[in-house]
C-alpha cells in the first residue's frame, strides 16, 4: 500500500466519522489517525470493515493529563499497518473496548486495565492480568510510587 | 520419627559410641551422595538447570536426579528471578520439601536481585529474605559448570555437618513467611465458586 | 504353625530378592537411561555408581516421613504395604526350576495373574488418601488401567496352560517344549506389553505421568513410603520379567543346570532391559488411547493366540 | 473420606443434569507449565470445561525498569524478556532505537544479524519441540533436541562468550565481529542439521503414540488465528501464510530463498511439525546468508553512547521464534525512553489456550500449552 493510498484511506475514515481529527502525525513509515475516544468502537468497525483485521498491539502512554492509548492494526489483505491513537482522561479513564472487533484485544486490555488503571468498557472478563488481582495501584503510571522501588543511582 | 532414629536412639542406649560414629559417617555420605534436586525454574536460569541436567554435562552423575515433586526431593535450586506474586508460592513448595532439606540459590536473582534490583517494583530482592539459603551461586546465568560445583559444595557442607537440621530450622524461623504478605494471590472474584485443589505443585 | 513359618520365611525372601532387584534396577534403569539419552549415569558412587540406589535408599530412610493433615492418616500409612506385598507375594509361585517353585500349588497361574492384581486396591487408596486432587486422579487412571489390563494378560498365560494341560506354574515349566517360542511368539508380545502397564511403567505410566500430575498417586508421600512404592513397582517388573522367561521362554529355554539357570537370569533382565528401553523411547499414552488398546488390539490377540494354541493342539490329537 | 469439600463447584450441565466440576490447579511450579505459568483448571471428569491460564508470576516489570535508564542500559534487560531466544528481543528492541533515533546499520552488522537470529529460531524451536516432548512423556526426545540446542548454543559462546542472555545486538550494529573461523563452524553445523532433525523427526514425530497424543488436538482455526492475534508458528500451522521475513520482509531478508512453512489442520501436532520444518528453512538461509556476507564494519560509526533521539514514538517487529515480536518505543528527547512497550507473540499465542483446551481431557491440556510454546519471560516481562 503507498502512502498516497494509505493518506486516501484515512481520508476515507475521516469523512465517515466527522468528527475524527488528527491528533498525531505520520510519522517513521506508518499511518497514525487519531480518534476520539467517543469514536473509537465506530473506527474500529470501519477500520474492520476497510480490512483491517488483525490487532497487533495495544499499549497506553501515561502523558500526564491524559492517558494516550495505541492500537496498531495490520491488514493482510492491504499490507498495510496503521497506528490509532486515543487519548483518555486520567481522572475518568474510561474507553470501550474493542474486544468485540478483535478478540485479540482481550488480554492487552487486561494488561493495560493492570497496569494503568485504564477501564475498557464492554470488556468480557476485565481482571488484573500480571499483578496480584488485591494489588492495589497501577504500576506504569509516571507516578506510580511503591515500598518495593529501590530508586537507581543516576550515573549515566 | 523416621525408624532409624528409633534405631539410632537404641544403640546410644547400649552405649554404642563406634557404630554410631561409623553409622553417621554413613549418613553423611548417602545424603551428600543424592542430593535430588527440586528444580524451582522460574526464569532465565531454568533453561542452563536443564543443561545441567541433559547430555553434555549431564547432572546425573553425581547423583542428582531432578523430580518434578518436592515430596521426593532434597535440595531445591532456585533458577531465575523470584517475584512478589511468585515468592509464597516458592515458600509453600519449599514447606512441602520433607527434611532434611536445602536450598541453593542459583544465578544473581536470587543471590541480590541482580540485574532487577533497581527501579521494580515487583523482584524479590534475594531469595534470602524468605527461605534459608545454603549455597549462592552468581551469574547471570550461571554456566551449568557452576551449578554443578554449587551442588558439589553443598555435599561437602552436608558431609561437614555444618548444614545439620537443627540449625537450619533456626535460620529458617527467623526469616518472616511470605504468606504474611500484604497480598494474596488469589481472585477475590474467582470464575466460579470453589477454587484450589491440591497443592501449589 | 510350620506352614506359617514357612510362609514367613518365603515371603521375607521374596522381600529381599526384591529390595535386591530394585537396588540393582534402579541403577540399571539409571544407565541404561543414561545411554539411551547419550550421556553416562551415576558415575560418583562407588565403581561405575553401584552403590548410587544404597545411597539413595539410606537417604530415602533418613528422610521426613510427611502425613499431610488433610490425610486420612491410617490409610495413608497402611497403602505403601498394600501395594507392596502382593506384588512381593508373586515371586513365590513363579517356577525358578523346572517343575519347582516355593509356592507348586496346582492354581499357581491364576495366583500369579490375581493376587498382584489386589495392588490396585492401594495404589487407589493411596491416592484417595491423599486428599490431593493430582493423587486422587492418578489413583483412579491406575484403577481403570489396571483392571483392563488384567484382560489381555490373563488370556495370554491361559494358552500356556492350555498348552501344559495345567495351571501349576512349575508344571508348565517342566512341559516347556521349543516350539512353544514360535506358537506363543503373539500371546508373549501381548504379555509384555500388558505386564508393562500392569507395573505402571511407561509408556503406560499415566497413574504418576510426570508431566501431567507431578508423581500421580503418591504425590505426596516422602521418605521410606514413597520407597516403598518404587520399591512394589520394581518389584512388579522382576515378577513380571521372572515368570515371562520362567514360562514363556522355559526358563532358560528348556536348559538344564548351570547354563539352564544363567541363561534364565540372562532372559529375565533382557526382558526387563525391554521394559526399560520402552519407557525412555516412547511417549506416554492418553487414558482413552490406553482403553482402546487394551480392548480393541490386545485382548484380540490374545483371543487370536488362544485359538491358535486351540487349533494346534486339536491338530497334534487329530494327526497322532 | 472424601475429596476436600471447596475443590468440587457444583454447576448444571447442558441438559440440566447436575455436574461436579473438578477444579485443578496446575502451576505456577508445574513440570509442564514451561516456567511459573498457571492454569485454573474446571474438570468435568476428565474433561476441561475451562481452563483460565493466570499469569505475572514472571513480572518483573521491565518496561518500568527501562523508564530509568538509558537507551543502551536497556539492551541487557531484553534479553532477559524472551530468555529462550534472547537474540530476538535484542534485535527488535535496537530495531526500535535505530528507527527512532535514525540509524543506519553496516551490512555485515545486518547480515550477521540474520545469521545468529536463524541460529536462535532452531535453538527456541528445539526447545519448543523438546518441551513438547516432554509433555508427552517422550523425554528422550527432549534431550535429543536440546543437545542440537546446546550446538547452537556453544556457536553463539564462541560469538559473544555468553550462552543465554548475549546481549550481542546493540543500537547501530553489533557488540563485536564474528571471530576466525566462526563462519566455518556455523557452515559445518547447518550442513550437519538436516540429518540430526530427521533423527529427531523419526524419534518423536515418526512415533505413533506421539502422533496419537498429538493430532486433532487443540485445533485453531485460520479465522481464530487472526482474529485473535497469533502469529508465528501457532498461526503459520493453521494455514494462516503470514511470515514477516517474507511477507514484510526486513534487513537483508528479501535476498534470502526461503519457504515459509504452512500447516494445514491447525492442531498440536502441526505447530509441533511447523517449528521442525522451520529449523530446515533456517538452515538454508544461514547457508546463504554466510555465503552473501562480506567484510566490513560491524557497528555504525558515530552512534552516541548516549542516545538521545528526537521526541516520538517508533515501533518495528521482527519475527521471532513464537511470532511477532514488536518493540514500542516513545522517546521525549531525554537520553531515556519515556515509554517502552514489548508486543510479545507468545502472550499474544498463550491468551488461545481457554479456546483450544476446551473440551480436551487433562492430559491434553499440557500438550495444548506446549505446542503454544509459551516463554513466560516474554509473556509477564
Amino acid at each position: 500500500m503507498t502512502q498516497d493510498e494509505m493518506t486516501a484511506l484515512i481520508a476515507r475514515i475521516r469523512t465517515h466519522n466527522a468528527d475524527l481529527y488528527p491528533l498525531f502525525s505520520l510519522e517513521f513509515g506508518d499511518a497514525v489517525v487519531g480518534v476520539a475516544p467517543e469514536e473509537l468502537s465506530s473506527t474500529a468497525c470501519d477500520l474492520r470493515e476497510a480490512g483491517f483485521d488483525r490487532l497487533t498491539m495495544v499499549t497506553a502512554v501515561d502523558r500526564g493529563e491524559t492517558f494516550e492509548l495505541v492500537y496498531r492494526l495490520h491488514s493482510r489483505s492491504l499490507t498495510a499497518s496503521i497506528f490509532v491513537k486515543t487519548v483518555v482522561r486520567r481522572d475518568d479513564p474510561h474507553i470501550a473496548s474493542v474486544y468485540d472487533v478483535w478478540p485479540a484485544a482481550n488480554w492487552q486490555e487486561r494488561e493495560v486495565f493492570d497496569l494503568f488503571g485504564i477501564v475498557f468498557d464492554g470488556h468480557p472478563d476485565l481482571r488484573r492480568i500480571l499483578m496480584p488481582y488485591d494489588y492495589e495501584g497501577h504500576p506504569l503510571r509516571r507516578d506510580f510510587e511503591h515500598p518495593n522501588i529501590i530508586r537507581r543511582p543516576d550515573y549515566i | 520419627m523416621a525408624l532409624v532414629d528409633r534405631i539410632g536412639e537404641g544403640l546410644e542406649r547400649l552405649g554404642g559410641g563406634v557404630i554410631l560414629t561409623s553409622v553417621d559417617a554413613l549418613v553423611d555420605w548417602s545424603r551428600g551422595q543424592s542430593l535430588w534436586a527440586f528444580p524451582m525454574g522460574t526464569a532465565c536460569c531454568a533453561m542452563e538447570l536443564i543443561a545441567a541436567s541433559f547430555s553434555k554435562f549431564d547432572f546425573d552423575r553425581l547423583g542428582t536426579f531432578p523430580r518434578p515433586d518436592p515430596r521426593h526431593t532434597d535440595v531445591m535450586i532456585l533458577a531465575g528471578t523470584i517475584t512478589e506474586k511468585m515468592k509464597p508460592a516458592v515458600r509453600r513448595l519449599y514447606d512441602q520439601m520433607p527434611e532434611p532439606k536445602w536450598v541453593v540459590a542459583m544465578g544473581n536473582c536470587t543471590v541480590s536481585g541482580g540485574i532487577f534490583y533497581y527501579d521494580t517494583y515487583s523482584v524479590v530482592r534475594g531469595a534470602d529474605q524468605f527461605l534459608p539459603v545454603d549455597v549462592y551461586i552468581s551469574g547471570c546465568p550461571p554456566r551449568p559448570e557452576a551449578l554443578q560445583d554449587g551442588v558439589l559444595q553443598l555435599r561437602e557442607l552436608v558431609r561437614m555437618r555444618s548444614l545439620a537440621p537443627g540449625k537450619r530450622y533456626e535460620r529458617e524461623l527467623a526469616l518472616p513467611r511470605p504468606e504474611d504478605a500484604s497480598y494474596s494471590n488469589e481472585d477475590p472474584n474467582p470464575p466460579s465458586a470453589g477454587l484450589e485443589g491440591g497443592d501449589a505443585s | 504353625m510350620s506352614a506359617l513359618l514357612t510362609g514367613a520365611a518365603w515371603g521375607l525372601a521374596a522381600a529381599s530378592l526384591i529390595a535386591v532387584a530394585a537396588l540393582i534396577g534402579v541403577w540399571w534403569e539409571r544407565k541404561v537411561a543414561g545411554r539411551i539419552q547419550m550421556r553416562f549415569g551415576p558415575q560418583e558412587a562407588g565403581p561405575a555408581g553401584l552403590l548410587q540406589t544404597l545411597s539413595d535408599t539410606l537417604k530415602l530412610m533418613l528422610k521426613e516421613d510427611i502425613t499431610p493433615t488433610a490425610a486420612d492418616v491410617p490409610v495413608f500409612r497402611a497403602m505403601p504395604f498394600l501395594v507392596f506385598v502382593p506384588v512381593a507375594s508373586a515371586l513365590v509361585v513363579i517356577p525358578y526350576a523346572s517343575g519347582w517353585a516355593p509356592f507348586n500349588i496346582a492354581t499357581g497361574a491364576v495366583f500369579f495373574l490375581a493376587v498382584p492384581g489386589l495392588s490396585v486396591l492401594g495404589i487407589l487408596l493411596a491416592g484417595w488418601a491423599s486428599q490431593n486432587t493430582y493423587a486422587s486422579i492418578g489413583g483412579v487412571r491406575a484403577a481403570a488401567q489396571m483392571i483392563s489390563y488384567e484382560l489381555p494378560r490373563t488370556l495370554s498365560v491361559l494358552s500356556l496352560c492350555l498348552l501344559a494341560g495345567s495351571l501349576s506354574t512349575g508344571t508348565i515349566r517342566a512341559e516347556w517344549r521349543w516350539w512353544w517360542v514360535p506358537l506363543t511368539a503373539v500371546g508373549f508380545l501381548v504379555y509384555f506389553i500388558s505386564s508393562i502397564a500392569e507395573v505402571n511403567r511407561g509408556p503406560f505410566d499415566l497413574a504418576e505421568a510426570e508431566s501431567e500430575l507431578v508423581a500421580g498417586y503418591f504425590t505426596d508421600y516422602s521418605g521410606i513410603r514413597w520407597a516403598i512404592f518404587m520399591m512394589a513397582e520394581y518389584g512388579g517388573v522382576v515378577a513380571a520379567s521372572l515368570f515371562g522367561a520362567a514360562t514363556f521362554l522355559g526358563g532358560g529355554l528348556g536348559l538344564s543346570g548351570v547354563p539352564g539357570a544363567l541363561l534364565f537370569v540372562a532372559l529375565t533382565a533382557l526382558i526387563a532391559t525391554a521394559m526399560i528401553w520402552a519407557k525412555w523411547t516412547f511417549p506416554r499414552m492418553r487414558a482413552d488411547q490406553l482403553m482402546t488398546f487394551a480392548w480393541k488390539v490386545l485382548t484380540p490377540m490374545a483371543l487370536v493366540q488362544l485359538l491358535a494354541v486351540g487349533i494346534a493342539l486339536a491338530a497334534r490329537v487329530v494327526l497322532s | 473420606m472424601s475429596l476436600d469439600i471447596e475443590s468440587r463447584s457444583s454447576t448444571l450441565s447442558d441438559d440440566g443434569m447436575p455436574v461436579e466440576e473438578l477444579v485443578v490447579n496446575v502451576g505456577p511450579s508445574h513440570p509442564s507449565t514451561h516456567g511459573v505459568g498457571r492454569v485454573v483448571v474446571h474438570l468435568d471428569g476428565d474433561v476441561v470445561v475451562k481452563a483460565d491460564p493466570v499469569i505475572g508470576y514472571l513480572h518483573r516489570g521491565i518496561e518500568k525498569m527501562s523508564e530509568n535508564r538509558t537507551y543502551l542500559q536497556i539492551v541487557p534487560l531484553t534479553d532477559r524478556l524472551d530468555y529462550v531466544g534472547s537474540m530476538y528481543a535484542n534485535w527488535a528492541y535496537c530495531r526500535a532505537v535505530e528507527r527512532l533515533a535514525r540509524m543506519r546499520v553496516p551490512e555485515r552488522a545486518e547480515y550477521l544479524r540474520v545469521i545468529v537470529c536463524e541460529l536462535q529460531r532452531i535453538a527456541s524451536h528445539m526447545m519448543g519441540i523438546g518441551a513438547s516432548a516432554a509433555d508427552t512423556g517422550a523425554f528422550t526426545a527432549f534431550v535429543y533436541a536440546f543437545d542440537l540446542r546446546e550446538r547452537v548454543v556453544e556457536l553463539f559462546e564462541a560469538l559473544c562468550g555468553a550462552r543465554l542472555t548475549y546481549n550481542y545486538v546493540r543500537p547501530g550494529g553489533l557488540s563485536s565481529d564474528a571471530p576466525d573461523g566462526w563462519e566455518e563452524s556455523v557452515v559445518d553445523f547447518v550442513h550437519a542439521l538436516p540429518r540430526k532433525l530427521d533423527e529427531l523427526d523419526s524419534l518423536f514425530f515418526g512415533n505413533a503414540i506421539a502422533r496419537g497424543r498429538m493430532k486433532g488436538i487443540g485445533v485453531l482455526s485460520a479465522q481464530d488465528a487472526i482474529a485473535w492475534g497469533a502469529t508465528g508458528p501457532t498461526a503459520r500451522a493453521s494455514g494462516v501464510n503470514w511470515d514477516l521475513r517474507k511477507h514484510d520482509p526486513y534487513s537483508v531478508y528479501p535476498r534470502m530463498d526461503f519457504d515459509v512453512v504452512v500447516g494445514e489442520r491447525g492442531d498440536a501436532y502441526d505447530r509441533n511439525r511447523c517449528r521442525l520444518l522451520e529449523c530446515y528453512e533456517s538452515a538454508r538461509i544461514v547457508e546463504q546468508a554466510v555465503a552473501q556476507m562480506h567484510g566490513g564494519p560491524v557497528h555504525a560509526e558515530g552512534v552516541p553512547r548516549l542516545i538521545q533521539p528526537a521526541p516520538g514514538d517508533a515501533y518495528d517487529q521482527i519475527e521471532s521464534a513464537r511470532g511477532t515480536l514488536g518493540v514500542y518505543l516513545v522517546s521525549d528527547g531525554s537520553p531515556r525512553p519515556y515509554r517502552m512497550h514489548v508486543r510479545s507473540a507468545a502472550f499474544a499465542n498463550l491468551a488461545l489456550l481457554p479456546m483450544l483446551a476446551k473440551g480436551h481431557t487433562l492430559s491434553d491440556l499440557v500438550v495444548v500449552l506446549g505446542s503454544l510454546d509459551p516463554v513466560f519471560g516474554e509473556i509477564d516481562r
